[in-house]
């Protein structure tokens, strides 16, 4: 009888356990990145930007090169690191409040300019790590710290959806929009990121891969019930699958 | 039919239960102890029944699942 | 007089709630109240963490170093916080969720806040399990009071809440009464 | 309740004394450790009948109370250490436009992200914010009631200079809550105080312009010269200090601001159980700062022991009072350190003995 | 024979001659604006905001209230006054550099949250103020003096169609691009701007009018060759024309 | 040519001294009076092999010039006043992380959008920037030559030190051309040596980091504490001034920075025949600034007289290290006015008579 | 059919000849003179035939031209 | 020696061009030269303005209060800037385009270099003639060395456009030498 392990933490991955909550998706992601990392062999050659937001440990848990960034401003951060490194893997990982609130021109003009990047998107529907204030994805009547009331189209606009805006821009090659709530989800999102990572180790371009992620602290809900949450109603309004592939 | 079993790392596990709802066969439950972060942590059941198909582990967003599959020397 | 407490366990436990507790008792009784947070970056799960000053005279410093008292809800919050205890303090253990005490000396309270809060179903008064017995312990309230200010602090919730948290109250501060518990 | 005193905290006071002093616009964007403000604004606000915006960065927050100011309002945002540096131009601009506004920073460990603890070590900031000659008034409130009065206060204040006040705080006094007894009688002096310079449609008038661009050769050198003497009658008017423990003629003088001031005052009382005398100086307006105040009480001392929670800012200031530097002894705790009032004490004991 | 005046300066306007280069696009529409301020009645309910670009002049010529915003900031600014006067007339006034490039965070956000307000947004392919530097909507292989070997997609991307962006967001009512560079095209982008007015008037939401203008200066061209260079030039790759309008 | 001058603009100066020391990254946005440096970057630096890129705001430019740094690149931006109160929260981040780069603020009139004259309004900005306790080093040319020179030697410095370098120029010193002799032959001393810390991929190495974001309780006090060392010894080694005339004992002297220092120089010469001697002060880096130079300078003077084109911010820094303030007297222009050597000798004259 | 004529204010006209090229009737002509700003301004032909169409002064950018009717009283 | 100048006219005409070129010479003659613009906020048709010191030593202050010769290329120039001629001040107008002489006093050169120019089918070398015109009036160049360094200046260009530009200061310089068209 022989022992084979065949599902193990990756070698991208440091020991240290994760900070986040349990069940967050931030944790999730963080693991398929480095998954992803470890079977492109590319943990040597990859320089990664972190926002701020709760994902701003990630460097804590990334055995690559890792920098920070001010408040939504990782993809500028990232422009100029690949500018310096265009043949490194060079990709920023930020949440809804640092990508789609604070680093809207950031995002857009890096988009724009068409930089052979590849972005992470972590849509949780609020601001993790301040504890759960309105972000712009908030769903509409969803209550946060900071919409007590819920969100309210007349006062705050409808939720962004940072994909399909982003998928309008030329020079963008690339747009997913994927979950990470079960398995066969968390394959799909990690073959997305795979995806953004191999376009821009070819030279094809911008990509962007949004991730629908569960914030259990912050939405007061258990992680069964997260998950079903962003099943039932969130990928309602932000539905999961390709938006844009161009090669 | 292959055959397998996992290994939960009590320290890293949090007790989210996504891979309880995840496991086909049903090896996985909420576990009784809790760890030193005050974790109710997952415990295999160790039916007999895991086969090492890897879907706990996928969905654990802790990595703290390691799955082992196990073959037979001789096939029968 | 001055009293310096430091409460500390995790996220949903009720950490923060209790040191407010504590401090409205305190001002309703005409004495000054401090009472502080950590406001880590970790939610749920996380560590929380308060600290309170009660006196009778003006409050400089709200940073408590040395507690008088400690009042620790589970095994992380004591690894973390049995350093801060000194000689002189009362330390005060949610026994339900404590694997190994770290506590050397005498002055040490431990109370199975879980269990108790438990048998009254309602798991989310363990903390009011708590300041029932820190009333107990160290007698600086008019436990009447503890009552009003309970009740007030429920607001509309007192309706439905307001006998379950009593009974917390009355439970620890029955269980805390009994010398023979206190190690 | 037996006594009129409330528990409080410090960043719901500065909600409550804004809305009382009749503060009608906030606009705000999260950021530990003042997300309380904005979550607090968020119902208050519409039950006051004014507007609360989550604005979607610092940026937003400060031109969007460019605007409010321009139409007229009361407005305020409030943010912490590394959103006050993005709000550097705006402020400028303000300052240029002469709009009144009210602005907290709630002080953290600096520089970059840092960490979240209470820090002083923006004074620099506060004191001399933004591009060009400009300057706005700076009150550091060192407990609960000062919280909400500092902020109270700072709106009609700033409406009668025509210029932003910023309420300089940190993480300690924003989280604190303390039991204390609020003054919500007072009304606020300037609330209704006609605005003939706000932009509210030019109704039997010509158009009128809110501007800090001045092209016109001299234009702006003359501005400058008006502006400095706006400065100079503030300076005259509104300087603000608390000295304490004069009266028992100490040996020594301790210079401390906010948090740092509170915590001294512990310090005075060890020393004086050990037998040392000293007295207090705080700075309640750092921005004017109390330069001639600080002279005079320095001449009546040994020493003056200046506390921050900084790597040493205010000490210049200090320092331009005092001019003597001999005089002076600086301890400092930079990055969230919040030294106790026996730390302190031990700092004294070590330079007199 | 009586003789009457049948076109003359509108009152909105102060006698003070435009700075505006001769054949500038900023002089007609501020005149237009004039025109319709004078026309609705509304020069003692008006307040405008300037951008950072050469219209920051605009207050020397409008005879209304007018305040300037720091540079990209002012629809944010706006908001604010509409806010505080929700019965006023509100409007920013922008340039390429001004909207698309700095206040990319603020238009969208402003938009996005259906803001009440009008936006008029100078698209004349250039920073005009200070030199003719490149614009996020310069033209391909349009030759600035930050980009002297033309402007080039691989280091700069796309120009950003603004107004075929903004059209995407749900809370934006009335979208239309239009142009200043013979009268029949003065007239149409006077319509356009006075509905985007109107709308604000009647409360129906976010409006956007974009102008094609021409900046003979920095183009280095006569007036009548900058006007032939929009219709022949511009107007393709910029298509004049209505592109969202609800009720 | 008979000369190896060359007729060159300050501007200009600063590109080609920054491709000259190895700059191989640059980012701006347009603003006057700078623009010539994005001008002509956006075709020197590819000339060179260098990335340029037209930010499309400062704060873009500043955080690219953040990401180039801690990819290991010499980077620069450039701006003037309202861009560089953008870059405040960017620069904090950057001393946070100790990322060497190189800003250039040519300052113009200020507050808010002010005007385009060359102004000295900033220098508060520049020697206490940002949120936190940091520190950058500040350098003031004062000619065409310096231009080149000091942005040179900033990129040696930024390197060796692990930290931004500021060169504060003004809207004069930008668009003055001058013929100068450039020495061009100079080779920058660390252009090659190795950035261990820099991000370059992980290679048969450990992941590393860059951060400013210390949260582990006293980290950040360590780090505070770490880069304070630092700055010690920055001004240990690098403080520089200019001091010009002492060897006429002279009875007064002047203390003044860039624009101002060189007007101050003509006035030097009219004070001279008309049978004053004046002495002339001139840091050159103004963080940190030469206190004690100055200190021992003022000693041997009956009065220090300050100029500045502003109202007055300098003079901080020269009355802490004079120590009496009966001994200066300062004359400021503010608001983008020039004076002229004339005007700043009538002064001199008014008040020593 | 209308009659009408302009007013060219020549130290508004910047001679950007816009409204030259937009008459549809030739009623307006690039100037001799320059203003004190050093601009070449328009000049009005005065041909009879301007019929007061507005056009030139729509299209002007700087508000330089005011268009007059003229009507004759009795109609023939 | 020390020459400070002051250039002004409108964007187009080469304002700024004939200061740099003056400013080439000085240097070529081994003379410090500090040359300014004024940058505007109006471009073309705006003012544009330029000031130039030559001297044989440092230049401290680049700043021209008042001028020891003013070049002004038209009306508007000469409205703004005849407040800054002194006594001593040599003023050179390119009467071409001046409407109105606003300077009193004797130290004048009235010169059509527009018409000059015109001549020469080439428009925009009037600020070439109103360099030679400066050159013969002031004396302080050697006029073979304007020529070369006018080469050098024009560099790639000088193969079309060097002849004209000769000519231009040639018939500046001639102009400026007969002593009766100078009031
Ligand atoms: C300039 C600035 N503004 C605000 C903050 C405070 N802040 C930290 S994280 C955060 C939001 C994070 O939300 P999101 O990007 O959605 O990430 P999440 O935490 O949900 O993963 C904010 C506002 C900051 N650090 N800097
Ligand atoms: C923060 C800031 N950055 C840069 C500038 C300089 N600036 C003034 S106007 C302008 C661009 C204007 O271009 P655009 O918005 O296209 O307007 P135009 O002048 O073409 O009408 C710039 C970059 C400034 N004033 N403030
Ligand atoms: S707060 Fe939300 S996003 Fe942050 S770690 Fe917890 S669950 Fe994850
Ligand atoms: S999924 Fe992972 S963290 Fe969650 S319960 Fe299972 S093993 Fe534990
Ligand atoms: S530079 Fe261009 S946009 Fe500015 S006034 Fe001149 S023509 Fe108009
Ligand atoms: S009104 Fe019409 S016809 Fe008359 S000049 Fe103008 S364009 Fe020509």
């Amino acid at each position: 009888m022989a022992e084979k392990i065949v599902y193990k933490k990756p070698d991208s991955l440091t020991d240290k356990i994760f900070s986040y909550c349990w069940g967050c998706g931030h944790s999730t992601v963080h693991k398929i990145i480095a998954e992803l990392i470890d079977e492109l062999g590319m943990r040597e050659k990859t320089i990664a930007v972190a926002p701020v937001g709760c994902a701003v440990f990630a460097y804590d848990f990334w055995n690559f090169d890792t920098t920070e960034a001010a408040h939504g401003r990782a993809p500028v951060v990232a422009t100029a690191i690949k500018r310096v490194h265009p043949g490194h893997l060079v990709f920023s990982y930020q949440g809804d409040g640092d990508l789609a609130s604070i680093g809207m021109a950031e995002i857009i003009h890096t988009a724009n300019r068409g930089e052979n990047l590849t972005i992470i998107f972590i849509n949780n529907t609020n601001y993790g790590m301040t504890g759960g204030q309105m972000a712009p994805t908030t769903l509409i009547g969803q209550k946060t710290t900071t919409s007590p009331a819920g969100r309210n189209i007349k006062q705050n606009g409808y939720p962004i959806k940072m994909s399909e805006m982003l998928a309008q821009f030329e020079s963008v090659k690339y747009v997913e929009r994927v979950k990470v709530t079960n398995a066969a989800s968390v394959i799909k999102a990690k073959k997305a990121i795979k995806k953004g990572f191999l376009n821009q180790l070819n030279g094809t371009g911008f990509s962007f891969i949004e991730v629908l992620s569960a914030c259990p602290a912050n939405w007061r809900m258990e992680p069964l019930a997260a998950k079903a949450h962003i099943d039932g109603v969130i990928s309602k309004y932000y539905p999961v699958g390709l938006i844009k592939d161009i090669k | 039919m292959k055959k397998g079993r996992i290994r939960i790392d009590e320290e890293r596990c949090k007790g989210c239960l996504l891979c309880v709802e995840e496991c086909p066969k049903n090896e996985i439950k909420k576990g009784g102890k809790i760890n030193r972060f005050g974790y109710t942590f997952a415990e295999f059941c160790d039916n007999g029944s895991c086969n090492a198909c890897t879907l706990c582990a996928i969905v654990c967003p802790d990595c703290a699942i390691e799955v082992i599959e196990i073959t037979e020397d001789e096939k029968k | 007089m001055i009293e310096k407490i430091i409460i500390a366990g995790s996220g949903g436990q009720g950490v923060l709630t209790l040191g407010m507790y504590l401090a409205q008792i305190a001002s309703f009784e005409g004495k000054n109240a401090a009472w502080l947070p950590a406001y880590g970056a970790e939610k749920r799960g996380g560590p929380s963490f308060c600290s309170l000053i009660i006196s009778d005279r003006e409050i400089f410093s709200p940073v408590v170093e040395t507690p008088d008292t400690l009042i620790v809800f589970d095994q992380r919050a004591l690894d973390n916080y049995a350093g801060k205890a000194g000689p002189g303090t009362l330390v005060i253990e949610n026994s339900s969720l404590i694997l190994e005490d770290r506590v050397k000396g005498a002055n040490k309270l431990l109370i199975p806040a879980g269990e108790i809060a438990g048998k009254l179903d309602e798991i989310r008064v363990a903390n009011i399990v708590l300041a029932g017995a820190y009333a107990a312990a160290k007698k600086i309230f008019n436990t009447e009071n503890a009552a009003g200010v309970m009740k007030e602090m429920l607001g509309k919730k007192a309706v439905k809440m307001m006998e379950k948290n009593l009974a917390a109250f009355r439970e620890g501060f029955a269980f805390a009464s009994k010398p023979a518990e206190r190690i | 309740m037996t006594t009129g005193k409330q528990l409080i905290k410090g960043n719901t006071a500065i909600v409550e004394a804004a809305l009382d002093a009749g503060c009608r616009f906030y606009a705000g964007y999260p950021i530990t450790p003042q997300n309380e403000i904005p979550e607090t604004m968020s119902w208050r606000m519409p039950e006051e009948g004014g507007t609360f915006i989550q604005a979607e960065s610092e940026l937003i927050s400060i031109n969007m109370v460019f605007g409010a100011s321009a139409a007229g309002a009361r407005a305020m945002t409030t943010s912490s250490s590394p959103g006050i540096s993005l709000m550097q131009e705006g402020i400028s601009y303000m300052a240029g436009c002469e709009l009144p506004a009210v602005l907290v920073n709630v002080m953290r460990g600096g520089p970059g992200l840092g960490n979240i603890a209470p820090s002083q070590s923006d004074y620099f900031q506060a004191v001399k914010p933004g591009h060009g000659d400009f300057h706005i008034i700076t009150l550091a409130p060192h407990n609960i009631s000062e919280m909400y009065d500092y902020t109270f206060d700072a709106f009609d204040l700033a409406d009668k200079y025509r210029i932003p006040v910023m309420i300089l705080a940190d993480g300690l006094l924003g989280q604190l809550m303390e039991n204390v007894e609020l003054d919500r009688s007072r009304k606020p002096a300037l609330l209704n105080a006609p605005k003939p310079w706000a932009l509210t449609g030019a109704s039997g008038r010509k158009g009128q312009r809110i501007v800090s661009l001045l092209m016109q050769p001299g234009a702006l050198e003359k501005h400058n010269m008006d502006l400095n003497e706006k400065y100079n009658l503030i300076k005259k008017n509104e300087t603000r200090h608390e000295l304490a423990g004069m009266e028992k003629n100490p040996e020594y003088l301790i210079a401390a601001f906010g948090t740092c001031a509170r915590i001294s005052k512990g310090t005075m009382n060890i020393a004086a159980d050990a037998g040392i005398k000293t007295g207090l100086f705080r700075p309640i307006t750092l921005w004017p700062f109390p330069y001639e105040a600080l002279k005079e009480a320095a001449k009546k001392v040994k020493k003056v022991f200046v506390f921050e929670m900084n790597l040493g800012q205010m000490v210049e200031d200090v320092r331009l009072a005092v001019g003597d530097d001999s005089k002076i002894e600086f301890y400092g705790r930079p990055g969230g350190g919040v030294p106790t009032a026996e730390e302190l004490f031990e700092f004294i004991r070590g330079k007199v003995k």
